[in-house]
Order: structure tokens, then sequence, then C-alpha cells
């Protein structure tokens, strides 16, 4: 009951993702959602395992604290408000978003889960976060955004990782919670430089290495 | 075989000293390659005598047959040529190179690398040492070509060459993979009876024909060839168009050595590339106004005199006419040894002219016969014997194949097969006319009439290291010319290699004697009539007669281009010549001038329209690489849903 | 044995005296054939006997720009037609050197006079010369294919190679190979006008260089080169003549019987010749490459009929 | 030994970022690399089975590839200080840090017996490998390390969902964690096929990103072309070596698992798509750092072409991986040079390089043949094989294609490569201090050689452990089997 709440959360705030025009919100449905995937475990009631509880708390931190400062320090520094003329619209987008869930859906009923999960709208719903992720790489310009995107994509894969919860080893969900913290930073220091540099975020002036 | 092995180690090492001698590395390159002709001429004509030769077996990672390196008379046959031309031109290049130019250490060093790897080919027998010596010949020769990189028309020549010979490579590597296939290993040896009528059999023939085509320099897979003769220095172009362009041949004639059982067809495929790369060459040449092009297109020409042989002997083989494959075979092979000589003889007399001139451009030549006596000398011997002219080496190569041909007519072959032999009897005839009319055009721009150009009238001769090698070719010329019989058992024992005994009765031909009689009947006649001539009363400061105008000059000469005029219009369907001819009008027409160049059919009308069409179709497809990341990660997307798809469906 | 050899040293020794003595005369029994033709007296038949003599006894005169090469063709192109001399049959008469094969040799001993004679021509540097040794070399290139046309037709018939037995067509002949046969010999006698540079392809004694082939080759001949030159001419007269005519003749029983036909033949041959050359005139230039084609096409025509 | 192999780089790296003089640290880089190589040999040197249970160790597959980042590591760290030298205007502090970085993680990478961890260790080579690339501080370079950053990192988390998937396919066959591969493969046939399949759909797309598979490759150009030859070298031999490595155990649980022929058809299809992709951008490519980057894409084709076939193209494509990354060592580096020479690594300014820099000039050539499939250098031997390997197993479409794909990449590659090697240097270029000299020609001479004995002959142990690689990618026995001492 409780999570597929969480999971239909999920995939509402993918749509208003890919609706919103300010970077703000985006980043803000983007944190959202990554706390609700945090929670996700405990929801499930796996409170009982030690180290899930652990990755759980880990997880809001990094998701809910961490990133959300990082970014915000970007904003700040590249103060810009709004994704302007990106290169797909945002009804276009949230058609494609449509899209994209609808296909996830097909995708998921070819992947039969095991017997007697009752997590049925897991496999969708993670897909549809990973495309809805793409969808913002690759019709955003500002990099921030993309960022977002990033980071979306990556919630799309964390929610799928839910389902092996239970017997994943834990060194490698810390591991790949860290890569995720580590590589959202770089790509900040890197956003930085690129303010540095361009005195713009717009990936735009990035097209200067073509044949 | 151990000799065999010394000697591609000197040849190898023929360089090395030169790279720190301040002086005199010339002289040491040609000493050690002369000593490794020495040996390897020993080892080879032990083995043609009948001496087994040895075999020896490398370790290399990848798993093989064993008698990697086998000096068989095959391979001792073709060592001949390889040895005495690079002796040759090692010799010539003191003269004609040395001091020259900046790069002679590094020249004199690959130069060495090629000889050494031209030796290794024709002992490899197996798929993994040929195309290491394969290759190992095709990128020296590449660095030679490039010698004078500074000219771009030498670096388009370089680049057009090696992407050729990387061509010929590749189809080389499938046909030795199905051969893999087919043996389990890639040794070299006979195929079962019976593959040959096969696809796979069609297959290998088709990739080998091509492969080695490509290097022989068959039309149309030829192109590449002028450029590269043209461009290389001229010790080089003998090389390569003496020997080089054998190794070719020395590939079919292995292939069609392992195959028990050609097919008709196989024969008469190779008859009609004989019979166009023989006519066409020499017509191509007839058009050239470079010497060292038109030289270059002759050995198109004599390829396909080659391929005549071999088809003949090929068709013999699977006709189970004995007399046929003798003939055929034992002119192929014979004139294999024939043309490196001459034409080497040719390239190196041509080097000379370009030495004493400058200038390959025959229009611009002329009178050099009093200049450079010695020098007019060889490239008349040359000449002659590139025409089949008696009595010097070129005849009876030719006169094997055409006696196979005749004698392919005698018993009825069946329908639709009496026509080979005529095509071959047709073409031989024609290539000899008309060979004979390129000869006459070549020798006499150049070396006849007035000079047409101060720098010809300022020519001298070459010095004796450059004379001295062209003598011992022209003597090697004359040699087997009138004296074939000597060299007929070891010819014999070379077309053995073909097929069951066939050359056994080659030694047998009443013909063989006969001809060094008459040849002998024809020196003594000449000398009686020169020396009937000599005490004439005689004048000779008198301009030429030309009919009452007194004093005719260089520009009222007949030119190159227009002695062969009428032959190139005769085949203009074929030649499709380039005039330029201006309009004059006018009552004082300002001058003008008239031009005519014949273009390579395939290169210049072919190859290169293709490449620049797809130059520019590639050119479209660069926008895929436009810049923009997220059309990057769109095709990342794209890729996923794709395969998600395919996968599901 | 002696019994044996002796006819045989007379043979060879007939057909020295021959191929040395009689060739003058063929030119000479051709030019009065010409001038009784033309109603005039004409110069006698032994006039070039009188030339050649007067000839090898003039000075000769040399060029500034010719070389050695410029003897090489008078003295090339006698001794290769001497040569070929040994290896054709006068008639029905063996001929001194046999054996398989000498037909190549044959032909090519001709290529070699050929080529001698163009670059002695090219020696001297005049436009003339070099005009007609451009043309010798473009129209040998067509002559060429109908003579070796025409000895794959007869080694197809004969299945033999040596000029001897093919020739000697008459003593194998049937029904079969006449027609073919006579298309070999139209051929050939075309390459035979060709080759001696006789009217419709060239006029030997026309007085405009412009038009020569053969003649503008050696205008700067003088003296024993030029005899030479002279003499080679009506050898090749003679050779060539040999082969046209020795499949023609009968075979006769005994030897003097096939010399003597062979001499009357070689006579008929120079006065039809002669009338040729009376009862046509010369083609243009651009005409000759067509009449040669016809003698490659009767060449080819017979063969073709020999292979059904 | 296992520990060591990653530790020492990892600390060296931390040394080298402690350490304040420049040509101190410069010099730490092939002193770590000579120590990696020893130990790995050793290590190498003293097989022992692993217990299926092992969470690290050293098989003969991941042996191999390490072997060869290794040997490539010390052939750039020895290259290193002569180069940086050569740079004193930057500061090299970030670039040594992450060069021995890379190194602890490529052997974290190869003796990781678990898919999760070996993906943790690519995701981290992806982030210490971006400052690389980002060494010359200009926007360009910049432009470059983005691009590669991002697409990196997506490529990188679409593998993770794959293993991921792989995992709960094995989840499905009720064989739960710690799945080691040699769990994985020994009850390969418990595996659920649909996520089995899915899964190796995800990690190749993931994977094939970080190797470079077109059209999976955009950042390649772009990041080999910016970064100075030593990190090109780098990239092109080792990171895609290690994409390469991932890949292929994923690829090995696959084929255990039967589901061969399915990523069969892949890898050949992206192997076609990689060569012809690569062909088209290398026509004319006038900037020769950028044609090396192609040439990179095409080579990694090959590898997956090989693969795809089997077999005896399998064990070679393994062969290839050691020949391409020496030979690429070779050009970049050589490209390096030829690059500071001339300021500039634009065709019509960059001609006659065998007259400006003779040693570079003929190493660039050399290496060109070589990786063109020229005797008796090593890439010949695999691309032969590999050649023969698919016309004699019947994939004769694919043969042909894969021959004629060679010789069109040829024609192309040499145009550009004749033209800046041969002919005169323009006169009006900027003279630029550049001279070659041993320290910067002699590590690429040593990577030659080693290309050429490798193509002649090949130490007995070597080769049986050639052999065990490619049984294990074959999928036909298990990981745990290993060479023995």
């Amino acid at each position: 009951m409780m999570p597929d709440l969480l999971i239909a959360l999920t995939m509402l705030s993918n749509f208003s993702l890919v609706a919103t025009s300010r970077v703000s919100k985006a980043i803000q449905f983007a944190v959202f959602q990554g706390v609700l995937l945090g929670l996700m475990p405990l929801a499930m009631g796996l409170g009982r395992h030690f180290h899930i509880v652990l990755l759980a708390i880990a997880a809001v931190t990094v998701k809910g604290w961490l990133i959300p400062f990082l970014f915000r320090r970007a904003l700040k520094q590249v103060h810009i408000q709004r994704e302007v003329d990106p290169y797909i619209g945002y009804t276009v987008s949230l058609m494609l978003c449509a899209l994209g869930t609808g296909l996830s859906l097909v995708l998921a009923h070819n992947l039969p889960l095991k017997p007697g999960t009752e997590y049925t709208l897991l496999v969708p719903a993670s897909l549809a976060t990973l495309f809805t992720g793409f969808l913002l790489l690759v019709s955003r310009r500002k990099a921030l955004t993309q960022v977002v995107g990033y980071l979306v994509l990556e919630n799309g894969i964390y929610l799928f990782g839910l389902l092996l919860v239970e017997d994943m080893p834990a060194l490698v969900e810390a591991g790949i919670l860290l890569d995720l913290f580590v590589g959202i930073f770089v790509m900040g220091i890197v956003i930085n430089h690129i303010r540095v540099a361009f005195d713009s975020t717009d990936t735009r002036h990035l097209a200067e290495l073509k044949d | 075989m151990s000799l065999f092995l010394l000697a591609l180690l000197a040849a190898a090492a023929s360089g090395v000293p030169g790279l720190f001698l301040r002086r005199k590395g010339g002289e040491v390159a040609a000493g050690l390659l002369g000593l490794a002709a020495v040996l390897g001429l020993w080892a080879s004509l032990r083995v043609l005598s009948g001496v087994p030769g040895g075999a020896v077996t490398l370790r290399t990672a990848s798993l093989g047959a064993p008698g990697f390196l086998v000096l068989d008379p095959l391979a001792a046959f073709f060592a001949i040529p390889v040895l005495l031309l690079s002796v040759a031109g090692a010799l010539y290049s003191l003269g004609y190179w040395e001091g020259r130019r900046g790069n002679t250490p590094a020249l004199r060093l690959v130069y060495g690398l090629l000889t050494a790897s031209l030796l290794m080919l024709v002992m490899a027998s197996h798929a993994l040492t040929f195309l290491l010596a394969w290759e190992g010949m095709a990128i020296t020769a590449f660095l030679l070509v490039m010698a004078e990189d500074r000219e771009p028309e030498t670096r388009r020549a370089g680049w057009i060459y090696l992407v050729a010979t990387h061509t010929g490579t590749l189809l080389l590597f499938a046909a030795f993979a199905l051969l893999a296939k087919i043996h389990g290993h890639s040794g070299f040896a006979a195929l079962p009876t019976g593959l040959a009528a096969t696809r796979g059999g069609t297959a290998l023939f088709a990739l080998f024909l091509l492969g080695f085509g490509f290097k022989a320099g068959v039309l149309p897979l030829h192109f590449w060839l002028p450029p590269a003769h043209a461009a290389a220095p001229s010790h080089v172009s003998a090389l390569m168009s003496g020997v080089m362009l054998k190794m070719g041949i020395l590939g079919l004639v292995r292939f069609l050595s392992w195959v028990p059982d050609p097919p008709i067809w196989w024969g008469g495929a190779l008859v009609a590339l004989g019979a166009l790369s023989g006519v066409l060459g020499v017509a191509f040449a007839l058009g050239q106004h470079d010497l060292k092009r038109l030289l270059a297109y002759h050995s198109i020409e004599n390829i396909g005199i080659i391929l005549l042989g071999l088809g003949l002997g090929a068709l013999g083989k699977s006709l189970g006419n004995p007399v046929m494959q003798t003939l055929g075979f034992a002119g192929a092979l014979l004139h294999v040894v024939n043309h490196s000589l001459f034409k080497g003889l040719l390239f190196l007399s041509a080097g000379s002219v370009l030495h004493a001139t400058g200038t390959r451009n025959l229009e611009q030549l002329g009178g050099l016969g009093q200049r450079m006596p010695w020098t007019s000398g060889a490239f008349l011997a040359g000449s002659w014997a590139i025409c089949g002219l008696p009595p010097l080496n070129g005849f009876v190569s030719e006169w094997l194949i055409y006696l196979g041909a005749f004698r392919g007519l005698g018993p009825n072959l069946g329908p639709g097969r009496q026509g080979w032999p005529v095509v071959i009897l047709l073409s031989l005839a024609l290539i000899g006319a008309l060979a004979l009319a390129c000869f006459a055009k070549a020798f006499g721009a150049v070396f006849l009439g007035l000079p047409r150009t101060g720098t010809a009238a300022r020519a001298h001769e070459a010095p004796r290291t450059m004379l001295l090698p062209m003598g011992l070719l022209a003597l090697a010329c004359l040699a087997i010319g009138v004296a074939p019989i000597l060299f007929a058992p070891a010819l014999g024992r070379v077309a053995d290699a073909m097929g069951p005994a066939t050359g056994a009765a080659l030694p047998a031909l009443a013909g063989l004697p006969m001809i060094s009689l008459v040849a002998l009947v024809l020196g003594l006649l000449a000398l009686l009539l020169w020396r009937w001539l000599r005490p004439m009363p005689r004048r000779d400061d008198r301009p030429t007669w030309d009919c009452g105008y007194a004093a005719p000059d260089a520009r009222m000469q007949y030119t190159a281009s227009s002695f062969a005029d009428g032959l190139v219009r005769g085949l203009r369907w074929a030649l499709r010549p380039a005039v330029h001819l201006p309009k004059v009008s006018g009552w004082f027409p300002r001058p003008t001038r008239y031009e005519s160049h014949v273009p390579d059919p395939i290169l210049d009308r072919a190859a290169a329209p293709a490449l620049r069409f797809t130059v520019r179709g590639a050119a479209l497809l660069r926008i895929a690489q436009g810049g923009a990341l997220p059309v990057y990660l769109l095709y990342v997307l794209l890729t996923l849903l794709a395969l998600l798809v395919w996968m599901v469906a | 044995m002696v019994r044996s050899l002796l006819p045989t040293m007379l043979q060879v020794l007939l057909h020295g005296l021959t191929v040395l003595l009689l060739p003058p005369l063929l030119p000479g029994l051709i030019a009065k054939t010409k001038a009784v033709m033309a109603g005039r007296k004409g110069p006698p038949v032994f006039q070039l006997y009188y030339d050649l003599a007067k000839l090898a006894r003039k000075q000769a005169v040399f060029s500034r720009t010719t070389t050695w090469v410029f003897l090489a063709g008078p003295v090339g192109g006698v001794a290769a037609g001497l040569a070929a001399s040994c290896l054709v049959p006068f008639g029905h008469t063996p001929a001194p050197v046999s054996f398989e094969g000498d037909v190549i040799l044959f032909a090519y001993l001709f290529g070699l006079a050929r080529f001698l004679t163009i670059l002695s021509a090219l020696d001297t540097g005049s436009s003339f010369e070099g005009m007609g040794a451009a043309r010798e070399a473009t129209f040998s290139a067509l002559a060429e294919p109908a003579l070796f046309l025409g000895f794959a037709a007869l080694a197809k018939a004969t299945s033999s190679l040596s000029l001897g037995t093919m020739l000697a067509f008459p003593g194998s002949l049937t029904a079969r190979f006449t027609g073919p046969l006579i298309l070999v010999l139209a051929g050939w006698a075309i390459v035979y006008l060709a080759e001696n540079s006789r009217i419709p392809v060239d006029d030997p004694n026309t007085h405009l260089e412009l038009t020569m082939i053969h003649e503008v080759m050696v205008l700067d001949h003088s003296g024993r080169p030029f005899a030479l030159v002279l003499y080679g001419a009506s050898l090749k007269l003679l050779v060539l003549g040999a082969l046209i005519l020795t499949p023609a003749l009968p075979r006769a029983p005994q030897a003097w019987q096939n010399w003597l036909a062979f001499y009357a033949a070689l006579g008929l041959l120079a006065v039809a010749v002669g009338l040729v050359e009376s009862s046509m005139a010369r083609f243009r230039m651009t005409k000759v490459p067509q009449f040669l084609v016809a003698g490659v096409l009767a060449t080819g025509f017979a063969f073709l009929l020999l292979l059904v | 030994m296992v520990w060591l192999l990653i530790l020492v780089p990892l600390l060296a790296a931390a040394v080298a970022f402690a350490v304040s003089s420049p040509t101190l640290r410069a010099w730490i880089l092939p002193a770590v690399g000579l120590l990696h190589l020893g130990i790995l040999l050793v290590a190498l040197a003293g097989w022992r089975t692993l217990p299926a249970t092992a969470w690290f160790g050293l098989d003969a597959l991941g042996g191999w590839v390490l072997l060869v980042i290794s040997v490539l590591f010390c052939i750039c760290a020895f290259y290193a200080p002569a180069y940086l030298a050569l740079r004193p205007e930057r500061d090299h502090r970030v670039l040594s840090t992450c060069l021995l970085g890379f190194l602890g993680l490529a052997s974290l990478l190869a003796q990781a017996r678990h898919p999760g961890i070996a993906w943790v260790a690519m995701e981290t080579t992806t982030l210490v490998t971006a400052p690389l690339i980002y060494f010359n501080h200009n926007r360009r370079s910049l432009e470059a390390t983005w691009k590669y950053l991002v697409i990196g990192s997506v490529g990188i988390a679409l593998a993770l969902l794959g293993t991921l998937f792989i995992a709960y396919a094995a989840h499905m066959g009720g064989l739960d964690e710690p799945l080691q591969y040699t769990r994985l493969m020994e009850n390969a046939s418990r595996l659920s096929r649909p996520w089995l399949r899915a899964g190796f759909v995800l990690t190749l797309v993931g994977y094939g990103t970080k190797m470079g598979l077109a059209p999976l490759h955009t950042w390649k150009p772009d990041a080999y072309g910016e970064t100075p030859g030593l990190v090109g070298a780098l990239l092109a031999g080792g990171v895609t070596s290690c994409a390469f490595l991932a890949l292929l155990r994923i690829y090995a649980v696959v084929g255990a698992a039967g589901e061969g022929a399915f990523a069969r058809e892949l890898l050949v299809a992206f192997g076609m798509l990689s060569m012809a992709w690569a062909l088209v951008f290398m026509v004319r490519q006038t900037d020769f750092k950028r044609l090396l980057a192609y040439s990179s894409v095409e080579h990694m084709g090959i590898l997956v072409f090989g693969i795809g076939i089997g077999g005896l193209a399998a064990k070679f494509a393994l062969f290839h991986l050691a020949a391409n990354a020496l030979v690429k060592s070779v050009l970049f580096l050589s490209a390096g040079n030829i690059h500071r020479s001339y300021a500039s690594k634009q065709l019509p300014f960059v001609t006659g390089a065998l007259r400006r820099t003779p040693v570079s000039g003929w190493l660039f050539l050399l290496g060109f043949l070589a990786i063109t499939g020229m005797p008796p250098f090593a890439p010949f031997l695999s691309e032969f094989n590999i050649a023969s390997g698919a016309l004699s197993t019947g994939h004769i479409l694919g043969g042909t294609a894969f021959l004629v794909l060679l010789g069109g990449i040829f024609l192309a590659m040499s145009e550009t490569v004749v033209q800046v090697v041969f002919g005169t240097p323009s006169t009006q270029r900027v003279r630029t201090p550049y001279k070659d000299a041993p320290a910067t020609t002699a590590p690429l001479i040593v990577a030659l050689g080693l290309a050429l004995v490798l193509g002649i002959w090949m130490p007995r142990p070597l080769q049986a452990m050639l052999n065990h690689a490619a049984t294990t990618v074959d999928g036909g026995l298990s990981a745990r089997m290993e060479v023995q001492p």
C-alpha cells in the first residue's frame, strides 16, 4: 500500500520535472524524488535489516541534503532561474515523458517478476524515471538541468535496486551511493569551470569540437 | 639452403654499415649485395641443377605447418633475377644516387631490406611467412618510391601505390584464410582433387588472381604502376618493374602448381586477362611522353605476355595436353626472367638519360646517341630484346609461347576451346608489332636525330659504375637469346613443379639449337656486310637531305607524338587521348600549341572520380558529430531503445 | 650416306645462289612489265644489277646527325633477309634450315629488319624520314596479324610448324582445304604488296616524298649502304614471294622440275605485280589500313573455315 | 599481492598529491609503474586457484588485461617526466595523482570477482580520468571534459542497471548474493533469460559507451583530441581495456547461460558499425589526433567483432587488446611529440614530420603501418586471424565486410598520415623548442619493439594464459580454473 503510493508520487514528480521551466523547481522535484526513494525501503517494511536502515539514512542524507547543497551553491554562482528555449518544448516533453512511461510499461510486461513479488509497479516506475532523466538530458540546454537529469536517471536505477535491496551486499550499495555523490560533485566542479570560462552554463557554447 | 640464408642476411645487412660510415657506404652496400648475389646464385643454381634444397622452420606465435621457408626449384628460379637486379641496381646507384640526395643512407638500408624480403618471399611456403615477406616487400618498396618525397607528384604516386598494394594484401588475407580452412593449417600444400571445380575453388582462384594481379599490375589493376615507376629512383624502378611485379606472378604460379585439375575457364580467364593487359598495355605505352611511364606501361604489356603463357599452360593442364602445358609454363617462366633482365636494362639506361639531362619528357630529348653512345647501345639492346626480336632473349620466351599456342591448334580441343590458342597467337603478334613501333618511337625520340633542347645537347655519358651493370644485363640478354639450349634443363626442372613431369620434354625441343644456329648465321652475315661497308669512301660533314631545304634544325624533325599519332588515332576507341587543339584564326594568328596526352583509363577515369564521390559522401555524414552534447546523449538513448525493442520483438 | 648427302649439298648450294643472285632481277621484271603496259621501252631488265655495281663504287655521303645506327638499317635488313631466306623452301625443294617453329623465327627476322630500317631512318632527324618510319611502323602492325593468321590456318591444316611442311601444302591438298588455302593466299598477297611497298599501298618511284612510305625512309642513304637497301628490298620480294608461291605450286617428282617450276612462278609473280601496278593507282594513306584489314579478314576467315 | 596491486598506486597517488617538487613528483610515476609491473609479474608467476566465494583475485582474463594496462602505464610513465618538463607552465599535481589513481582502480577492476565491485571501480575510473582530459585548462579541453563526464556517467549508470538486472535474473533463479562471477557462471543455467538478455543489452550499451563503440563513442574524438598524447594513450589503451574487461565478464556469464548466440549477434553488429562509422570520419580527417581517436573506435569495433565471432577470433581479439594498446601508445605519444614540435595538429600546417622530427615521424609512420596490420607487428597476427576466423567459421559476409572496412580505413588513414609524415615542413610555421630527445622517444621505441616481438614470438606462459582467458570468455570453463604455476 504505502510503497505503491510512493511510487505513484515518484512518477508524478517525473511529469512535473519535465513540465517545469524553473531550474530551482526542477532541482526541488529531483530532490523530493530522491528523498522518496530514500524512504522507500523503510516503507517496504525492511526496517528490521540494520544495514538497510543505515543505507536508507545514507541515501536520504546524500540525496536530501548533500546534493541539494551542491546544487544551491552552483545555482547561486551561475544565477539563472529558468531554462529558456529548451531543445524540446515543455508540452512535447510531457508527451514524450508519457510515451516513455507507456514504453516502460510494455517493457516491464516482458520482464516477468519473481512470483510472489508484490511491488509490480516498481519496474515500470524505475524505467519511466530512467527515461525521464534521459529526456531531461536530451532536451535541456543548461548544464545544471542536465545534471538534474542525470540525478533523475540515477533515481530510476536506485528504484529498481530496491527490488534487490534485501540481499544486495552493503559494500556494493555504499559504493554506488558514494559514486553517485562524487559524480554529481565532479560535475558541479566542471560546471563551475564552465561558468568561469564561458561566463554562462549554456551548453550551446560547448559545441566547438566537431567534425 | 644455409648459403641462401646467408645471402639473405647479407642483403638485409647491406645498408647497415652505411649508417655509420662517413664515406664509401654505397660501395660497402654494393659489395655486400654482390656477396649475396654470388652466394644466392650458387645456391639457386645448385638447386636448379637437381640438388635438393633445404627447408627452414621458424617459430612464431602462430601455430602452423613446418617448412616455413623452402628452397625449391621455383624459389631458386625466381631468386635469380632478384639477385642479379639488386646487385646491378646497387652498383648503378653508386653513380646515380650516391652523394646527390640527403637521404642516401636510409635509401641504401631500405634497398637492402627490399632485396632481403624478396629473397624471403620466393622461399616462403607458409601463409604467415609469405605475407610477412610480402608486406615487407610492399612497404620497403613504398619507402623507396617516396625517396624524392619533396615533389608532390611523388607523394601522390607513393600513396596510390600504398593503397593499391594494401588492397591486394587484404584480398590475399581472405585467400589464405580460405586456404587455411581447406587445409586445416596455413602451410602451402597441393589442393585436393576436385576442389577446383567447387565454389570454394572458384573463390580461391578469384581472390588469388585479384590479390596477385594488383601486385603484378594486371589490367585493370595496374593503375598504381605507371606513377610509382615514374616517381621512383631509376634503379628502384628497375628492381620494382623487373622483380617486384614478378612476385605477383610467383604467387599465381605457386597457386597453379597446387591445383591438380584447373577448370578450363581458369586458363581462359588468364589468357583473356593476358591479352587485355598485353595489347592495351603496349597501346597505352604508345601514347606516353614520359620515358619512364612508357616503360611502366610496357611492364604491364609483358605481364600480359606472361599471363598468356600461364593461361596456355593452365589450359594444357586442364585439357591433359602436356605439350601446351610445358611450353606455356616454360615460356611464361622464361619470360619472367627475360623481362626482368631487359626491363632492368631499359630502366637503368632511362635513368642515365634522366641523370644526364634531368628530364624524362621524350619531346625534350633527342640526339643523345652521339653524346652517350654506350647508354644508347644499352637502351637499343633493351628495346631489341623487349620487342622479342632475334637473337636476343625476348624472342626465345615468346617463341616458346607461340609454339605452344600453335601446337594447341593441332589436336581438336573441342567446341569453344579452339579460340584460346588463336587469341594467344593474335595478341602476341599484335603486341610484337606495336611494341616494335613503340620502341622505335622511344629510341628514336631519345637517342636519334637532333637534340630538341639545350639540356639534351649538353648531355654527357654516364659514369662507369652506371654503365657496368647495364653491360652485364645486356650480356645476359644476349646469352639467353643465342644459346637457349643451355638453360633448357633448368627451365624444364622448374616447369616440372607445375605438374607431373611436364618440363622433361623441354630440352628435347629441336628448335632451341636451331635458333642458336640462325642467330650465328645472322651475326656472321652482319659482320661480313659491316666489313664490306667499312672501307668505303665517305664524307660526313653534310646536313640531312631535307628535300632541298638547306638548314634543317631540331624543330623540324618528327616528334615522338607525331610518330605515334597514326597508331594512337587508330586505337582512339581504347586510348581516348585528351587532345588540346586550339583554333587558329585571323590573318596573323598568335603562337599556339597542340598537346595530346593519354590519361590512364582506371586511375584518371575511374578511381579518382570514385574517390572524390566517396569523400563528398563522407563529408555529408560528418554532421553526425555535430558537437552538441544532447544529440550525443540522444544517440545513447536511441541505441538503448532500439536494442530493447529488438530484444522484445 | 654420301649419295644422300650430295644432292642435299647441291640443293643448299642452289638455294644460296638463288638468294644471292636472283633478287635484283625481280624489280627489273616488274619495271619492264609496267613499261610494256604503258607502251614504253623501259629500262633493261638487269638495270638493278648495274645500279648496284655503280653504287658499290660510289662515295657515300653521311649527315652530321647520323650515328652508327644509320648503317645498322641496311646491314641488318640484308642480314635478316638472308637469314630468313634460309628458312623458307623455294617451291618443293627443302629449305636449308628447317625445324619445328621456324615460322615464328621467319616472321620475327623480318620484324628485325623493319625495326632497324625504321631506326636508321629516324637517325637522320629528317621530318620526312620520320614520317615514313611512322607509316611503316603503323601499317606493319596491321600486316603482322594477317601473316600470323595465315600461319595459324596452315598450321591447323597441316598440323605442323615448320615452313617446309606447312607450305608444301598441295601434298596433302584435299577439297576441304582448297577454299581456306585460296583465302590465305589472297590475304598474303595483300601482305606481299604492303611489305614490299608496291602499289596500291606505296609507290616506289613517286617523286613526292610526302606520299612515300618505304622510299622516304632511305632518302639519306647513298653509296654502298644504299646498294644494300636496294638489294634488301629485292630480296624481300624473292623471299616473301617464295612464301606465297610454294603452296600454290604442284609437286613434281624430280628436284630440277621443282626448281624450274619455282623460277617460272617467280617470274609470273613479278609480271603479276607489274600488272597490278600498272592497272591501279595508289590508295590515299587513309585507305591503306582498310586494305590491310581486308587481308586480316581473309586469313582469319580461312582459319574459321578450318575450324568448322 | 592482491591488495598490494591496488594500494601501492593509490598510496603513491596520495604521496604524489602531497609532494611539492614537480620533478620529483614526475619521477614517482615511472617508479610506481615499474613496481606495479613487478608485483603483477610475481603475482602472475605464483598462480593459485581462487575459491568460488573470493571477492578479489586474479584469473587468467583479469591478469591478461591488467598486464596490458600495467605495461602500457609503464611506457607512458617513462615518457611522462620528459613530457611534463616540456610543459612547465602547467602544474601536474592533479595529473600525476589521477594517473596513479587510475592504475590503482584498474587493478581493483581487474581483480574484482563481483559485478557490483567491478562497476564501482569502472565508475570511479571515469571520475578519476576526467581531470586528466582537462589538463590543458582551456575552453576546448573543458568542453571535452564535460562531454566525457556526462556521456560516461550516463553510460556507466546504464551499466549499473544492467548489472542489477542480472542480479535479479539470478534472484529469480533462486540464486542469492553474494553473486561472484564464479558462482554466476557455475549456476548460469538457473538465471532467468529475459532479465539476463535485458541485463546484457544494458551493460553492453553502458560499458560500450566507456569503450567507445559507435554510436556511443561521441566523446572520444573530443577527449583524445584535446588531451596530451600521454593521457590519450592511457585512455585509448587503458580505460577502454577496463570497460572491455567488465563487458567480457558479463558476456562470459551470458555465454555460460547459453545465451551466447544472442550476445554474439549484438557484438558483431556493434563491431561492424563501429568500424564503418570510424571509416566515415577518417576520410580526409585533417586533425591527426582525432584521426587516432577514430582509429581507436575502429579497433574497439575489431575487439567486439572478434569476440562475437568466437573461437580463434575471440582468442586473437584478446591478443589484439595488447597489440592495440602497445601500438596506440606509440601513435599517441609520437603524435604528441609532433604536436609539440609544430604547435599544431592540423593537416595543412603539419607536413614533413620526417624532416622536422625524424624519430617521432618514423615512429608515427611505423605505428600507422603496424596498426593497419603490417607484419611482423602484433596487430597483423590478430587482424589476420580474426579475419580468417570469421571466414573459416562461415561468417563469409562478416569476414568480407571486415576486410573491406579494413581496406577502406587504410585508404582513409594513409592519406592523412602520408601528408603529415612526408614532404617538407612549411616554412612559415613557428619554430618551437621541441626536439626529439631520447627521453621522449625511447619509451615509444620500446613499445614498438614489444609490438614487434609479440608479433613474432610469445613466451609459453603468456600463451597459456591467453588460451585460458579465451576459454573463460567463451564461457567454456568457469572462472575458477586458473593457470597452474
